[in-house]
């Protein structure tokens, strides 16, 4: 191949790099493994982490322990949906292009809001994303956040509002939802948007329609986030006079994964349609009339309009965003509401049975669909070390990222959760509490016992 | 494949094959009233009526019309749509600026452990000291590939990446008592970089290209000033091309006091050859999804961690990985740190795309630093291969190099000569290579260059892949001579023909009407 | 898919697909002298010459021809080899006798957890209690199912499930002093009962079938005498009919000292409606890859269970898995028992293919008692509905059915009708079925039947399918009507197109040259 | 659809089933299962296995815990090579028929013998499987079999020569390998076929070419049954003047998956062709003239020939044998041979460590190469229970299968055993036998402490 070149060896083919920015000798890392060798090596690393195949995890607070069909790892890693770039050759990606038409359908059917768009990266910078909008679409520049927000999306919002040079006003909870009193005094008539979380990060159900009045009374725009897995049984956004959704995708078939990759979900009422971020397929033709989908509306995006788009995004989460759309279709019309009933019931019998523990409360008694906040009467920290001693997760911890929730605790449900483990979690949570004198010696590492399995 | 032009495909005159003749039918066209796929467990808690739970206001009053389908069907609709793509492991895929490198299967198995796809984000660090010892070590080893000390895992995605990196600048220069207004960026630059830079609220100044590729110095200097923030360079840059007075540029930019950005995308060209950092740049970000073989999904996800120079590190995103030696000699422990005061606080929730890190971790560790080095020789070797190839015969005539030198990891030849000549636009070439089963360049970017293809086949591809490439579009050139209408109405053996993407986006359909 | 006549596939007239003109290549063609995938852990011993630990005689002199490619060539090469495969995760597969049902992706997962792929066979059964509790458990479930009490799971498949059911005869009859040398079967019968029975050392007695397309009664009340070791038979047979007078038939049988054998392979249509030990056999097999879900996987794996009557126990193959109440309020103790003196001893290594059996113990775990017999009830369901559309029209004059009853899960056509009327065999329609998107029939079987085509659509097709199927052949035969040629020359959009088996065996080429 | 066929209800279509066999009520089993409880229940199973992930596995005598690698797994598992049946139609069956030939053309090379069928069940049944060639071929009926031929071979072997009418005898062991002397004393003019193995059961390499010397002196066939991972570096049986070799496929990139499904692989001499068990594919033209795959010489086979056929075998292991022809395209020409190189040198090392131990002699001192066996100075099953609480499957004790080899232990290698495992191994195995006293409480049920992984 040199000689077809035309050059003597490899070396001449960076001599254009000057000398003095070569590296003298080889990158300092460890020489390479064979597969056996890093496999083990991996297998080893993940070893140590306490997952929820070993612990019986009631974490939520954004992402959640759901059961992820069969189906949804088997359609995502195939070739053809796993490998291909993003689709700028429509003629052979039609698969892609289709499957996030469907992406599309499926999330504009959950939100009864029209247009969404093909995913963007996850939640919490979705919400940030939503505020770009708010803000080229009214020409303000002032942000108005609920703190039943997810913390995350509030920083992130805090973070980008820096560089769209917007200010970011945050609104208390009362009686564990949005102060509406408190929403009413913070906007005006600067206020670009308003942003509200349902359920909200300690798992109340909000009142949407009531909160979107509020921001339409100035002419701001209301941001959803909203967790898509509840919309089964929960009032949607665009029934609530809502005007964005968004939302983290990971509760839809999505791993736990540490935290991602997940997709970040989008939508709008038509008059958004041209300044959404992110792509969209949109239907249309081919030269012999057959139906075909493409990218539509590229315009709004950075490879064409550069510094003039209505985002910078690029590459997206487009593997994960089908592995939304394959668990739709597994879960479906009746098992999407089938599914919330579930939790709804679940949640209740939970929040009931931990309610009766000794050193345990409610932390608010607004309505909750599949994760409940509880004081507890003991260091949570502590508690939640005693917990995990009995391979058990009981929960987060809320004075994590919320100061003043120094005594919370975050509990959520899934499907994988049955009323046992909910009893053994009450029970745990009991002894644990009682034990609790701030004094365990909690960094004891790794894995905790790993979850007794029952054949039943 | 050999050096035998391939067959010939068929041309307009032919019939639709098969999945041409299949109607594209959506998952929700296949529902039917009462099916399902999906079983939930059986409810083993007391049946209570919803409202009483929640009030009848906040409930949804009609289920949303999801499909109704079995299992079997959904595999067969998503199998038979998977039929529909064109994919890296079907053939070569020399997509331009995209780094279409073999995605090993290796790294899906240790991604799917369930210690990693298990693992709750918000489960105590203490109990998650695997993933955080994992993350720890991609930092180190991204911050020695970069020749940068400090890295952030946090960005998504390349255009996250550029985000975070001009809030850094930001807060690094207000951080100094500073407000600068402007971020250079040249006229090669990838349209992320612009976009970024709009988000970040600086203002867009293009530089221009000189002769031979490289940044021209004059107009820089030109508009080097103290109201510029920062100059965002990739190098190689998008033509392909070296800039050898990187010194030079980097120490202009920083004389007036402005940050340097290194956009990553082009990393797989020089890794162990040289560093950006060593060129004199701040803020680099890495696209894991392109140089460290996180498969790219059909657009997604990726991950654009950052690596940064001691300047800029207080101002990392949060939280930031921390390892904390043991006390009295037991092992190192790991932790998230977030008091963090001067950070620019979050970008994202919880702490980035742990699954690409644990790919592109595999990735690094299986290869190690002569396997890096060696794929980025690859990488270069099998660019000049290709480029050698296309010099010669048609390719050389009516397509050729758009600046005239070796090039690095890929290259970007100029179809001017080929519509002037032979009436065929670089579109029409590229749906052409569809029909003998490639995937094309990237066309029409850079901007600067006229009916531009890029070209970059990444050191996974084979001589002989390289080899039946140039010979297809050798043979597709001939083919435009004898009748170029052959081109202009290619592809035609795809599952749809040509697509009228500016009339889908004037009347927009976006979803399924239910 | 609707009811309306699938559209017109091309003809001779077309033009070959993209596939078809791409050459097969083998993956030794694509073989390159030091190119390698794999990669091995260095050597961490001693560096010893070979020859010093094994003398040379015993030694290789040259290495094996094996390939030399790349991972990503590796996985293009097979990934495209794919795509020249037809599946039942594409489109209808009604092949009759075969059990074309989905396979649950669930069970894939669930073999693949370290627990059962890397559980050595050898490990010591009290370490492998999980291991030995499945397979007890699905040893249970296929005792109920078969109303037989005791099960072997070691067959591989079928066919060794009745070889060794003819084994276990011979065991019986020689307990008993008693040397029989004869084995009846139906003309009906798929080929590999009567091989069983001459490699079981017996020798095959053909039994006739009636008007009805039962067991003749008069011809076998003929052929049993005291040598008749055995009568095997399935029921619902190979024309998908079921035999009502099927006691009367086992009584015979049994009056003159011979045992019942149930080829399982039809056991799909009956589960939860009426069980083989009720109907008065003595050993049954189960094609695990038939009714319970197992891939087929291009031709196996599948594993074939028996299930046995008491008298026939004692002579169970070896290792049997035996369950022991645990002492002192100890769970249950499950072992593997070796010492079992009349045991006919072992089939095969080991324990037989417990991955099969995790699959298939998964499906019937997830299916229950109702899963279970509402698929048999939605098989027959199925079987009746496609025959009823093949009732009307041209299949119903073309392709009348061979028996004319209702059927069970599966029903057998005759194109003799077509072959005289219109010229055109079966072996046409079924190669025309391809240019369809359809899996054909299985043809030219039984063999009793002219022309046979034997569809068994399974409880997992929709009716959508079914519909589509039906739409399908009544256009088939209607261009047959228009001009016979368009089937005698399909398939036409296959990769390749027809084949001659014959020629192939003529002069075998078994292998490639290197 | 009921309508259709013009019936009331389902019933109706059961009805020719007498009433008398009609099953009354359901079946006695569980009710079934959703996906996420089937899922755990299954989990809850496997987890009271010790696995070689969990445990350090020296375990082998006939499957051996290689690497298996992730691309042999990816291409398996693609529903185009999963779910079709064999392939019948061969005009869309190219793919599987394609594999077969090359499956063909790896064994071929690998045994270096010129044909090769497309699989048989597993290892044991095909060394049954060519006693009924050699009948056939011979007109014999008398089978001679090595006691070096694995315990499972040789009683699989019995199982079937039941029905073959044939007598088999048995020639045993001297120095670890098969006995020159009683061979030669063992065979006559009714013998069929010689049975041999090597590397046999207790890891010596035989000397096939000897004993196939023996047996052409009286008109028989020699049978080997051959571990293909070796021959990289073993002399070839094709090289021996061997006349079928059979062997169990589970080293070539199969899991362990507790003794089957795998595959079994049949070759031989070209004389034997139309003899051959099971499916082979052949190479032909369409009639278009393009190349192509069919089934060849079906008339062989149970579907054609019935009572006449050469086997009754229909089902086989498809999916397998594709398994291994992928994992021998990754091996590759050069692979083989390192991993030959490095089981033997390995096996040495350790057969020598392990030699040094109080208490552990070696049974043979023949060559070895991937495998090798010792004699234990104590109670064999308990120093394995001893071993495995410390997470570490020390071997295979012969004395439960040959109980001539009472005190016998035979230790496997992999390429997946480091020298660092091999020393553990070495130091446990040295505790177990000192502290055994005959009294160890074994039956402590469960997976054993998970082996300790250290990321390097
Ligand atoms: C040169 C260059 N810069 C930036 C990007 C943006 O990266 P991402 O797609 O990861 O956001 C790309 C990717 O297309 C690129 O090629
Ligand atoms: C009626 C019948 N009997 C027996 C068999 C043999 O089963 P197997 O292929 O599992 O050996 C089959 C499978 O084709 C069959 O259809």
């Amino acid at each position: 191949m040199l000689d077809a070149i035309g050059v003597r060896s490899v070396d001449d083919l960076f001599a254009e790099i000057p000398s003095a920015l070569r590296l003298s000798g080889e990158l300092d890392l460890p020489a390479g493994l064979s597969e056996t060798e890093c496999f083990d090596h991996l297998a080893g690393l993940a070893g140590r982490n306490a997952d929820a195949e070993g612990e019986l995890c009631f974490i939520g607070a954004g992402m959640y322990d759901h059961y992820v069909p069969a189906l949804v790892d088997a359609i995502t890693q195939r070739s053809e949906f796993l490998t291909p770039y993003t689709p700028y050759q429509p003629e052979v990606s039609q698969g892609g292009l289709q499957v996030m038409f469907e992406f599309q359908t499926a999330i504009s059917e959950l939100t009864a809001l029209p247009v969404s768009n093909a995913s963007l990266y996850e939640g919490p910078s979705s919400v940030a994303s939503a505020a770009y909008l708010a803000i080229g679409a009214t020409s303000r520049r002032r942000l108005v956040v609920s703190r039943g927000v997810h913390p995350h999306s509030r920083e992130t919002l805090r973070t980008y509002a820096r560089g769209f040079g917007a200010e970011v006003v945050e609104v208390g909870l009362e009686g564990g939802v949005t102060s509406g009193d408190e929403l009413e005094r913070s906007v005006d008539a600067e206020t670009a948007a308003v942003f509200v979380q349902s359920p909200n990060f300690l798992g109340a159900v909000e009142d949407l329609e009531r909160l979107a009045a509020v921001a339409k009374g100035v002419g701001a725009l209301t941001v959803a986030s909203v967790d898509a897995l509840t919309l089964g049984v929960l009032r949607p956004p665009g029934e609530c006079g809502v005007d964005v959704a968004v939302g983290e995708g990971q509760p839809l078939g999505g791993r736990l994964d540490f935290g991602g990759p997940s997709f970040g979900f989008f939508c709008g009422t038509e008059e958004h349609l041209r300044r959404m971020p992110g792509r969209i397929a949109g239907e249309g033709v081919d030269a012999d009339g057959r139906r075909g989908f493409v990218l539509a509306l590229q315009t709004r995006e950075q490879h064409i309009r550069r510094e003039k788009a209505t985002h910078n995004i690029c590459t997206s989460q487009a593997l994960n965003a089908l592995g939304g759309v394959v668990y739709l279709a597994w879960l479906g019309k009746q098992g999407v509401v089938e599914l919330g009933e579930l939790l709804a019931r679940r949640t209740a019998y939970a929040r009931e049975r931990l309610a009766e523990v000794d050193g345990v409360e409610l932390l608010h008694d607004a309505p909750v669909v599949r994760e409940f906040a509880v004081r507890v009467d003991a260091p949570v920290p502590e508690v939640l070390d005693r917990v995990a001693e009995e391979g058990i997760a009981a929960g987060y911890w809320l004075g994590r990222e919320c100061p003043e929730y120094e005594d919370g605790l975050l509990v959520a449900l899934t499907e994988r959760r049955s009323r046992r483990d909910i009893d053994r979690l009450a029970d745990a949570l009991g002894r644990a509490i009682s034990a609790a004198d701030g004094a365990f010696p909690s960094d004891s590492e790794g894995k905790s016992p790993r979850r007794e399995r029952v054949a039943s | 494949m050999s050096e035998a032009p391939a067959p010939a495909p068929p041309t307009a005159a032919d019939t639709p094959t098969p999945q041409q003749r299949e109607r594209a039918t959506t998952i929700f066209e296949r529902s039917v009233a009462g099916r399902r796929a999906g079983t939930l467990p059986p409810l083993d808690v007391p049946e209570r009526p919803l409202d009483e739970l929640i009030p009848r206001r906040l409930l949804r009053e009609s289920p949303p019309e999801l499909p109704e389908v079995s299992e079997p069907e959904i595999v067969r609709h998503y199998n038979r749509l998977s039929r529909r793509n064109f994919d890296l492991d079907t053939g070569p895929y020399p997509l331009g600026s995209c780094t279409m490198k073999h995605n090993p299967r290796l790294n899906e198995r240790v991604a799917a452990l369930p210690g990693h796809a298990r693992l709750h984000p918000a489960q105590d660090p203490k109990r998650a000291q695997g993933a955080l010892e994992l993350m720890w070590r991609l930092e180190r080893a991204l911050a020695e590939i970069c020749g940068l000390e400090h890295v952030s895992l946090q960005p998504s995605a390349g255009s996250h990446g550029e985000l975070a990196g001009l809030l850094l600048t930001r807060a690094y220069h207000e951080d100094r008592g500073e407000r600068r207004t402007r971020v250079l960026t040249p006229d090669t630059a990838h349209g992320t970089n612009p976009a970024s830079v709009t988000m970040a609220g600086y203002e867009v100044v293009k530089v221009a290209t000189d002769e031979r590729g490289g940044v021209d110095l004059d107009d820089l200097r030109s508009k080097v000033d103290v109201d510029v923030a920062c100059l965002m360079l990739t190098n190689p840059n998008t033509l392909g091309v070296f800039d050898e007075r990187i010194a030079e540029i980097t120490q202009l930019v920083h004389d007036a006091g402005g940050t340097l950005y290194y956009d990553g995308a082009n990393l797989n060209a020089i890794m162990g050859r040289t560093r950006p950092g060593d060129m004199g740049f701040d803020i680099v970000h890495v696209n894991l999804h392109k140089s460290f073989s996180q498969p790219h999904g059909g657009g997604g996800p990726g991950a654009g961690p950052i690596a940064v120079s001691d300047r800029i590190e207080p101002f990392l995103p949060v939280p930031r990985v921390v390892r904390r030696e043991g006390a009295d000699g037991a092992g190192p422990r790991f932790d998230f740190e977030h008091a963090r005061p001067k950070s620019i606080g979050r970008l994202r929730g919880f702490a980035g795309n742990f699954g690409v890190f644990v790919r592109s971790y595999a990735y690094i560790a299986s290869l190690g630093s002569d396997g890096l080095a060696e794929a980025s020789e690859t990488a270069v070797l099998n660019a000049n291969y290709l480029l050698a190839r296309l010099r010669r015969g048609r390719a050389g005539r009516f397509l050729p190099l758009a600046f005239d030198r070796l090039c690095m990891h890929e290259f970007v030849l100029s179809g001017a000569a080929a519509k002037r000549e032979l009436g065929v636009r670089t579109l029409d070439v590229a749906k052409r290579l569809l029909d003998y089963g490639f995937h094309p360049p990237t066309i029409y970017f850079p901007l600067l260059v006229e009916e531009a293809l890029m070209f970059e086949p990444t050191e996974t591809e084979t001589r002989e892949g390289l080899d039946a490439l140039a010979a297809a579009i050798e043979e597709i050139l001939a083919e435009a001579e004898r009748d170029p209408e052959i081109l202009r109405n290619a592809p035609y053996t795809t599952p749809v023909r040509r697509l009228d993407e500016a009339a889908a986006s004037r009347r927009p359909v976006v979803r399924q009407p239910l």
